[in-house]
């Protein structure tokens, strides 16, 4: 079973990052198939065929003719929507109950969610979820004990968001425990030591990874 | 340089010969296999492969487990397994194997993937740049080193004992240029005629080059009728 | 006018180059409107009415679930022309030792590198760091064992390049019994007598490693 002309089309236009020229489909066509590739007039037939289709079905987008070339793109009707989408990438810092949670995670790695609710006092499921989103942790298995919880452990896009080389450059949090000999108050400096260093995270505006803001983070 | 291990490693050349001589993995012939394995570690070492060592060591090992079966063993006690200096090794290819199926699997699927087009961001377009970690062949890279061992075979049988060897040297990038030389012309070229009659450090130096070059997919092997003793080279397409 | 929800996701999904999440376009739409965002059944049951929608009119795409988010991604059918299109990009498959490493990681992780290379007998330093590199693996932790080795685990990118939802859906590893006794395996075997008679090789490469396993499966 071999795709119709305007369903190559459309499957070209949907992967391509730019305008695709009558041309360049052509070229495309014949280099998959060997068979003589499409006159520009049945291109530009088949393109308006996927518009109409698009319009009768109500797609959100069109294939617009620009460029010297073909492009899809969405339609001023979800503009709203992709500028949300869109609004949140790049510097945004991690919010307050992301940072604790990901230190926590990070001294304490591979962990589970329990220690880290522990330390916290408070359920960090959302913000464990958040920080998998945005791939600063990653599930790195199952820890033995009761009900197996899966066990979280830091990755190399933390380092790189941080600007650490390997884990060994975290802050030591050994004179701290030399202080303080309660648990539970060691348990408070570690949070607060770390965040000093993880809340001045340099900026990065390539990262595209975390897309979402940091309001909803802060929700309870 | 071309390391053996991104083909495959110690394991692997355990596995190939239980395949190629349908052994039993519970009944493996230690003491053959010992000494083919040590034929095959010469081979190696004297094309002077990086990561060679591990399969010395893997050598080492199968002699060692060979001299503990020519020891008495002690009569099995009634409900007691006998012991076998052989069940170390076994279990440990037994695990490799299921991590090799599983590779296997994921392969598959990784297929299945990538035949579906999402669109793709600048990150991961950075991801895979510039990468040559994508050869994938469907044979065993000790297939081609069986058929550089007989090659190796016939030259040292053909080689007077008084001959004096000349201090000639090949260089593997000279044999880049001699190999890509007549691939380019088109066709198929069997290894054993490129090396044909020409001395060990020519054959081993080409033998080098070839891997080199199919690990950047600069020209691809086919494995023919001939099966162990020859190979095939050809441009990558 | 506004737009109705599968639009608005048809519209999100289409402009991201990456998997999304229900909650991160929950997010998205609750910061466009100000509304309260629907829930993450009402976009689950959309993303399938897309899919039913998409198939009905004959569109080459569809909304896929994998790395805990959507994306949509075009149809097996068009690969080919996709392949030609993307030819200097390639449609490329990790190689024997890569593939190799990952699984074993995969399915030990959190590992250390002392253990996958007892696994695989062979020094995997480079394929680790090629993987790394690739971000289809991340150092998510320190072992306790004698010099403190980094701990491996796979990416939310790994799940998203094999199209898995979670570590979950990782292909199951094969007892070993399984692994000496399957009788498709045995069927194989009997292709594999069949093709030495004839001279010819098995052309899958995802054979190679099961016909290793095909001769076992046959001795005595």
């Amino acid at each position: 079973m071999f795709p119709e002309l305007h369903q190559v089309l459309e499957a070209l236009l949907f992967a391509a990052d730019r305008p695709l020229t009558a041309d360049e489909i052509a070229e495309v066509m014949h280099t998959a198939t060997g068979d003589d590739p499409p006159t520009t007039e049945a291109i530009d037939a088949g393109i308006d065929a996927l518009n109409q289709v698009y319009e009768e079905t109500g797609r959100v987008f069109r294939v617009n003719r620009w460029a010297g070339g073909y492009q899809v793109a969405t339609e001023p009707i979800v503009a709203p929507y992709l500028k949300a989408l869109f609004a949140d990438r790049g510097t945004r810092r991690l919010s307050r109950s992301l940072i604790e949670t990901l230190s926590v995670a990070a001294y304490r790695q591979p962990v589970a969610k329990p220690e880290i609710d522990f330390v916290r006092g408070v359920d960090s499921g959302y913000a464990l979820k958040r920080l998998l989103e945005m791939e600063l942790l990653a599930v790195v298995g199952r820890s033995e004990t009761v009900g197996k919880p899966l066990l979280y452990g830091t990755t190399t896009h933390f380092l790189e968001r941080f600007g650490l080389n390997n884990l060994e450059e975290l802050p030591k949090l050994k004179e701290i425990e030399e202080l303080l000999q309660d648990p539970e108050l060691r348990q408070r400096k570690e949070l607060l030591d770390l965040q000093a260093v993880l809340g001045s995270e340099p900026a990065d505006p390539a990262d595209s990874t975390e897309s979402t803001s940091d309001e909803l983070a802060e929700a309870p | 340089a071309v390391r053996l291990a991104d083909f495959e490693g110690p394991l692997d050349l355990l596995l190939f010969f239980i395949r190629r001589d349908e052994l039993d993995i519970h009944d493996i012939p230690i003491a053959q296999i010992a000494d083919e394995y040590l034929a095959y570690v010469r081979v190696l070492d004297e094309v002077d492969l990086d990561g060679a060592g591990e399969f010395v060591y893997m050598a080492a090992l199968l002699i060692s487990i060979k001299a503990q079966m020519l020891l008495p063993r002690p009569a099995a006690e009634d409900g007691e397994e006998a012991f076998d200096p052989r069940k170390e090794l076994v279990d440990r290819l037994l695990e490799y194997m299921r991590f090799k199926e599983a590779a296997g699997e994921l392969a598959f699927q990784e297929g299945q993937r990538a035949a579906l087009y999402a669109r793709q961001s600048p990150v991961e377009r950075k991801r895979y740049a510039g990468s040559d970690d994508f050869i994938t062949y469907d044979y065993s890279v000790f297939q081609l080193v069986s058929a550089l061992k007989r090659v190796l075979d016939r030259a040292a049988d053909e080689e007077p004992e008084s001959h004096v060897v000349q201090a000639e040297s090949y260089s593997v990038e000279d044999q880049r240029t001699f190999v890509l030389d007549r691939v380019r012309a088109g066709g198929r070229h069997s290894f054993v005629a490129l090396v044909k009659e020409r001395p060990k450090p020519f054959i081993i130096a080409t033998f080098l080059a070839l891997l080199e070059m199919i690990r950047e997919r600069v020209i691809t092997v086919h494995i023919g009728d001939e099966g162990l003793s020859d190979f095939f080279v050809e441009a990558t397409g």
